[in-house]
């Protein structure tokens, strides 16, 4: 449920609601790329629900078409065959009605704005007031760490300072919806247990539903309500995992059977797919 | 813009060329027209629009020749004269080729030798950068006669002041597109090479360079059709020596708006082909290194 | 054969007809010359081609060969092809100039590049200011051709009798239409084409008699082509280079020429003193602009003359 | 030996030089040949000195911003010096190529025909036509990235009238709108537009597929786009078409008035000056129209570097 | 101690010898970057000596100064003050010596070179025979698993692949030292255990001294023989820490509980200075 953004109040802690009102239905959808040396099929028949408020992953080798499900959700990509849903309607719908925010795998940061004007970004398009503006930057990038470089450019800062940036700007909207291409690839174990954890505690406060792609196994146990293990060439969904861990977690889970468990479980679906050399 | 696909183009590129004729046709009408009018008037003759809209195409000397005169016009100068005659549009199309392509070539090899040489040592780019810019403020036409005439007290006469000419307009944009492509190396791939300490001639051979060719055939581009440009120029003081220059002002001289006109044509047809070659071999080179246009 | 080049004033065209009829017939071959002709242009200024020493003899006009001589270019004129003026005003009657009192606040299209010289010296002597105004005229650069006066952009533009003037009759004004003004007739004549080279070269005899060999074949040219104009323009027909002059065009140009040839009564070639100082005079007395400041010393010689006539 | 020794050196050879040029008669070069050497040291002792100016201006930055003009001022001078030594040295004559010295003379001694002359062909032709023909070219550019339909049709047509050389028009230009300034700025609206236009549209079509696709996510909409991303990518391509158009205009309209001009304006000077061997004039007339188009050149120079602060060719010296 | 590249045979196993010739030597080194909203200490009084033959990681939150630290050493950033010395020498000489390889955070594959011939680069430019150069290509491709792509070009590549590929460029010319950035980021899990294990045995084969930037604790206690710590504004160095664990590892070591204890003390350290919020 979409929380409007001038109600602060709203964003307390909420009753897990409407759990089972599907978000994004995928059926049989399959994506086939033209290039000069062939058609690659990057998806193959993927069958995949997500209901609201769900926290699903995608975990899987490199080039098993993750990235491009997630585009394919957030229609920057189209479908060669099959059906999707986002929110009951189509994704175009779903980006007009500007349901979700998008974490790219870069930071695509735009070099000429300050980090700070960076954030304003989204926020400006869909015509939100100034001090709006303003107390969603402040509250955002105090949460990433990023309150002193508000000022600087996008090439001042380290890698992960940017990727923590466009994070924050995908958060300043509020958005129902999070797609997140490994948004904490570049961030170090604590900075990245810190993300987590904020992920976690805005996802449970404002029960976004949140798609989000890893290369870390304990990441993904972590954090999700659902596993999603893929296998490329052709890119497919391998096995779909829910997790028993419950929904509210903190770090200390991780020294857990449990945790280990469901991490051993995804660590051989991943396994019998894996062929490196 | 380059690999336009040539089956979904050609419907708007068609549309375009035909509405361009219809306003060709339509000004036609208008300036002659109005010429006509004014002509008639000044004869205290009696005229009626029907009477000017049927002899608007036909003026003897028009403000703007219809298109079907000037493709009458360039039927006759290209297709029905004998290529060796000096009547010929053909033959003047040579004379003026041949001096761009000197000057091409010319300005191609001072330009980039200029550009590697700024690149490479800052008393140069201090000294010389300004001063090639400020090069190219200094209107051509203006020294063109002058360049002519001290060529020739030199000796130098024919297709080479011509070339000179040439040369001056079109080493510009080689240099500055050399010296941007040059320094257009990705920072990551320059501070690789400083890590391999590589000499200034490896990281020349192995990356610059690399980096530069695709600035370089953009600036190519532009230099062949400078190149075209100044031959035309450095053909108008000669006056009388042939090639597209002296058709252009042989026919601003008799009052022969088509034989302008045709002579413009066939200047920008050579001009596209010239341009079109340097894409040729550019899309050559880029298959050879594996088909990536921005490196 | 000694080689010897020549630069024209102009494009190839039936006003330097002669030198082509003699380069044609074997004149100057006959003399013992290897003569070249470069045509001429728009930006090409004899002089300065005579100055960079890629030409022996420059066909110029005397006013400007003066000018150039004040300017320390010493010219010396060796031969006067043409004894009379063929430059005029063509103006429109239409715009109400029927006489040069009806010049002022009218527009006038000009030639330059040391073309301009005697128009100053005519508009300083009517008291017209070149720069506009009330009680000027109007002064437009002329370009290469006669459209202002088609277009309506000037009331007169200037022609020369055997060129401009004809496409203005073939644009398709009549001659009732026009109102002519020529220089040889409003006193302000000066002497057109002639033949210079530098002083310094006057000084060596060989060279004096070469210049003799030259004007003598040059003469020759030039009595032929009075003589057969039609056939001399269809010789110039076969030297241009860029194949735009059209038959009918330069046979007229080489009819309306002959009129102009030196006619005293030492013939073609002969610089009369009395017109060198008409030119001179007109020149002087040009206060507002002035194009010489004082009398020109050995800007001629008949030297040249007088031994090719011994020939 | 001390570098500051070398350096007295040379500016003593090149004071030699001066002194040698000002101070002699026409033609000495063809009385004593032997100067020549003194020109060639000269010439080295300039070229040494330019090197030590740029290793001063890496070791000590803080000299940079002077060296930054006195290596060109020194270069220019030489060159300058060189000319002069030539021409007199050699009696050149001064309707081939007159003496520096005599073009900065009658550049003084005109300058309010040189004034008027700039004021009929930059401040009226050039600044007319230049604004009209860029403005042209960046709204038809704007109307092609939107319309596939107008770019496939513009663009084949832009890159050949590009190929057309503007020589050309300029006599259909002044046959059209007359001698005035108006046929002249009607020549540079020609000649500014197509660059205008082909950089702008690749400009506008070179932005990042990450910031289209962020943009997209967005649901912004098209003047969204265009000014928050499309645009400033865009501005390094019309910063070289606006500085490439600069030199382009001042040079269409000297062209244009070849073909008929009134009595005023440089490219009327210039020829008219030709014909009448005052070379020093016309020599004059260059200096203004390349200092004018150096200064326009430089002015637009420095607004790119304060727009494009934060493009990777203009950020501060530490760079990744 | 340098291996001449044409003696194979003493690239086998080998004591460690001259374990006390210090290496790197870093004294009160700081780095201040001017920006426009004043300086960012990048660097402030580092201290750090490294010897041959040690295996230093250098961990700590994004934007501590890890890469800017490995860029002073490879004379790619001049310090604003304190000394370094690299071999004994300035990190000047030893670049001009073409003494160490560096891997840098992006792979930086020439686009206009197969992955073959960027491998060759290196050797090329070092003056190195041709047979040669293509033994050195062949193990080592082989080594990151890409003898199968040695002809195709960089962005044909995924970018775990690309990343592989700019390894084996490093190791291509066996320098004595080698500076790696971050080489393993973008690997997933598995790629990256087996990365590991091969960078582990060439160190102990040849002896070379690595400096090695990581954001995994895990991946820093499996490698190291010393870890330091780093912290922010200012970057500095909050700890090194040698490590108890023997300098021959395997995969396995990662159950025992010196690994764990070893993490967790690095852990703590890292805590101990980070505040990212
Ligand atoms: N624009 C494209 N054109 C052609 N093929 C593509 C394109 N984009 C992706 N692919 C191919 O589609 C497949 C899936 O790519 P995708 O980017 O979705 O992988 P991924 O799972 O996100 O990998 P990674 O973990 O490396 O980011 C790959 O084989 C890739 O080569
Ligand atoms: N070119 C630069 N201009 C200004 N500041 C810079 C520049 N490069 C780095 N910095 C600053 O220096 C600090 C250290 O950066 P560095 O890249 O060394 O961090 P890092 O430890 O490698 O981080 P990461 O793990 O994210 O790569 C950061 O605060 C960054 O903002
Ligand atoms: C730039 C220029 N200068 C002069 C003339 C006029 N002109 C002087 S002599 C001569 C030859 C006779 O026809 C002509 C045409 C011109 N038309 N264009
Ligand atoms: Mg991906
Ligand atoms: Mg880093």
């Amino acid at each position: 449920m979409m929380l409007a953004i001038q109600q602060p109040q709203e964003e307390q802690v909420a009753p897990a609601a409407n759990i089972n009102r599907s978000m994004i239905s995928v059926e049989d959808l399959s994506l086939v790329f033209d290039t000069n040396d062939g058609p690659v099929n990057a998806l193959s028949n993927i069958n995949l629900n997500i209901n609201e408020g769900d926290f699903v992953s995608f975990i899987g080798p490199s080039g098993c078409g993750k990235t491009t499900l997630l585009r394919v959700i957030a229609d920057l990509e189209q479908a060669t065959s099959g059906s999707i849903k986002v929110d009951g309607t189509s994704p175009k719908d779903a980006r007009l009605n500007r349901l979700y925010g998008y974490v790219f795998q870069a930071p695509g940061l735009l070099p000429w704005r300050t980090i700070q004007q960076n954030c304003a970004l989204p926020m400006e398009i869909s015509g939100q007031s100034g001090a709006h503006q303003q107390k969603q930057i402040d509250k955002n990038l105090k949460m990433v760490g990023l309150q002193d470089f508000h000022n600087k450019f996008p090439w001042q800062l380290s890698g992960g300072m940017q990727q923590r940036a466009s994070i924050a700007r995908a958060l300043c909207i509020n958005p129902q919806l999070l797609l997140m291409d490994e948004p904490f690839g570049a961030l170090d174990e604590i900075t990245r247990d810190h993300m987590n954890m904020e992920l976690l505690r805005i996802w449970q406060e404002t029960q976004k539903t949140v798609v989000f792609v890893t290369h870390s196994i304990d990441e993904a146990v972590l954090l999700s309500t659902h596993i999603v293990v893929m296998s490329p060439r052709p890119g497919r969904i391998v096995k779909v995992i829910e997790s028993p861990l419950p929904r509210l977690k903190t770090l200390a889970l991780r020294d857990q059977t449990a945790f280990h468990q469901l991490a051993a479980e995804i660590r051989s679906a991943l396994a019998n797919d894996h062929a490196i050399d | 813009m380059k690999n336009l696909n040539i089956g979904a183009s050609w419907l708007p590129l068609a549309s375009m060329i035909l509405a361009i004729i219809g306003i060709w046709y339509l000004a036609a009408l208008i300036m002659n027209g109005n010429q006509l009018i004014n002509q008639l008037e000044r004869k205290k003759q009696q005229w009626s629009y029907s009477q000017i809209a049927s002899q608007a195409y036909q003026v003897k000397r028009p403000m703007l020749p219809a298109p079907h005169q000037v493709a009458l016009e360039l039927k006759k100068s290209v297709f029905d004269t004998s290529v060796s005659s000096k009547r010929s549009l053909v033959h003047h199309s040579l004379i003026t080729l041949n001096s761009t392509m000197l000057g091409f070539l010319l300005g191609s090899v001072v330009g980039i030798v200029i550009a590697i040489g700024i690149v490479h040592n800052k008393t140069l780019e201090a000294s010389l950068m300004p001063w090639i810019i400020a090069s190219q403020t200094i209107p051509i036409l203006a020294i063109a006669p002058i360049i002519v005439v001290v060529l020739g007290a030199l000796n130098i006469t024919g297709v080479l002041p011509k070339a000179v000419i040439s040369m001056y307009l079109s080493f510009f944009p080689v240099t500055i597109g050399m010296v941007k492509g040059l320094r257009a190396s990705d920072t990551l791939h320059v501070e690789l090479m400083r890590t391999y300490n590589a000499s200034a001639l490896q990281t020349f051979w192995k990356l610059r360079w690399y980096s530069a060719q695709p600035y370089l055939f953009a600036s190519l581009k532009v230099a062949i059709a400078a190149a075209l440009v100044g031959a035309i120029v450095a053909e108008l003081p000669t006056g009388a020596q042939g090639g597209l220059g002296s058709r252009l002002l042989s026919g601003s001289y008799y009052g022969q708006t088509q034989q302008i006109w045709a002579a413009l044509i066939m200047a920008a047809l050579l001009g596209s082909l010239l341009v079109w070659i340097v894409n040729l071999a550019e899309t050559a080179l880029l298959k050879r290194r594996g088909g990536l246009s921005n490196a | 054969a000694e080689k010897l080049t020549l630069q024209l004033k102009w494009v190839t065209q039936a006003q330097f007809a002669g030198y082509y009829v003699a380069l044609n017939k074997g004149f100057y071959e006959d003399q013992g010359i290897d003569l070249t002709i470069k045509p001429g242009g728009p930006d090409i200024a004899p002089a300065q081609v005579l100055a960079g020493g890629g030409a022996d003899v420059v066909v110029d006009w005397l006013p400007s060969a003066l000018a150039t001589r004040e300017k320390g270019l010493p010219l010396v004129n060796i031969g006067q092809i043409y004894g009379k003026s063929g430059m005029m005003l063509t103006c429109l009657k239409s715009s109400g100039i029927s006489s040069p009192a009806d010049f002022k606040g009218k527009t006038l299209g000009v030639w330059f590049f040391g073309n301009e010289y005697p128009f100053l010296s005519w508009m300083s002597k009517l008291g017209y200011a070149t720069t506009g105004g009330e009680n000027g005229v109007t002064v437009l650069k002329q370009g290469f051709n006669v459209d202002p006066i088609f277009q309506g952009q000037a009331d007169c533009v200037s022609t020369m009798t055997y060129n401009e003037y004809g496409q203005v009759l073939d644009g398709g004004l009549s001659n009732e239409e026009l109102m002519l003004f020529k220089y040889e007739e409003e006193g302000v004549a000066t002497l057109e084409d002639g033949l210079y080279v530098l002083e310094d070269s006057l000084k060596d005899s060989k060279k004096l008699a070469t210049y003799a060999k030259f004007l003598k074949a040059t003469i020759q040219g030039w009595e032929w082509a009075a003589a057969n104009p039609k056939e001399a323009g269809l010789i110039v027909l076969d030297y241009d280079d860029t194949g735009a002059q059209t038959e009918e065009h330069q046979i007229r140009m080489a009819n309306e020429v002959a009129k102009l040839l030196a006619s005293s009564d030492k013939g073609i070639g002969y610089l009369d003193p009395a017109a060198f100082d008409r030119t001179v005079s007109v020149l002087l007395d040009s206060d507002s602009t002035p194009v010489i400041t004082k009398k020109p010393e050995g800007a001629y010689t008949h030297a040249v003359f007088e031994a090719a006539a011994k020939l | 030996m001390p570098k500051y020794v070398l350096t007295i050196i040379y500016l003593c050879l090149l004071a030699g030089q001066v002194v040698v040029v000002s101070s002699s008669e026409q033609g000495f070069y063809q009385q004593y040949p032997g100067l020549l050497i003194l020109l060639a040291l000269a010439a080295y002792a300039v070229t040494a000195l330019l090197s030590q100016l740029t290793q001063l201006a890496e070791t000590h930055p803080t000299y940079a911003a002077v060296t930054k003009v006195l290596v060109p001022s020194l270069f220019a001078f030489m060159l300058l010096l060189t000319w002069q030594s030539i021409v007199v040295g050699f009696a050149v004559s001064a309707v081939l190529l007159p003496a520096p010295s005599a073009i900065f003379y009658s550049l003084s001694n005109n300058l309010p025909m040189f004034w008027a002359d700039f004021k009929q062909t930059y401040l009226k032709a050039v600044l007319a036509g230049y604004f009209l023909g860029c403005s042209a070219g960046f709204i038809v550019a704007q109307l092609a990235v939107k319309s596939r339909f107008l770019r496939l049709g513009l663009v084949p047509l832009g890159n050949f009238m590009s190929a057309i050389p503007i020589v050309g028009i300029a006599p259909i230009m002044v046959m059209w709108f007359g001698f005035d300034w108006q046929s002249k700025a009607a020549v540079i609206v020609v000649m500014t537009f197509f660059p205008m236009f082909i950089n702008t549209l690749a400009g506008l079509q070179s932005t990042d597929a990450i910031h289209n696709d962020l943009m997209h996510t967005y649901a912004a909409n098209k003047s969204q786009i265009f000014i928050k991303s499309q645009l400033p990518q865009a501005l390094p391509f019309i910063f070289n078409a606006l500085k490439l158009n600069s030199t382009l205009a001042l040079i269409g309209a000297i062209v244009a008035e070849f073909f008929g001009t009134p009595i005023v304006g440089m490219g009327f000077r210039i020829s008219t000056e030709v014909g009448r061997m005052n070379m020093d004039m016309v020599w004059a007339t260059i200096v203004v129209a390349a200092i004018a188009g150096s200064l326009s050149y430089g002015a637009l120079a420095l607004l790119e570097r304060s727009l494009l602060f934060w493009h990777p060719s203009f950020r501060g010296t530490h760079k990744r």
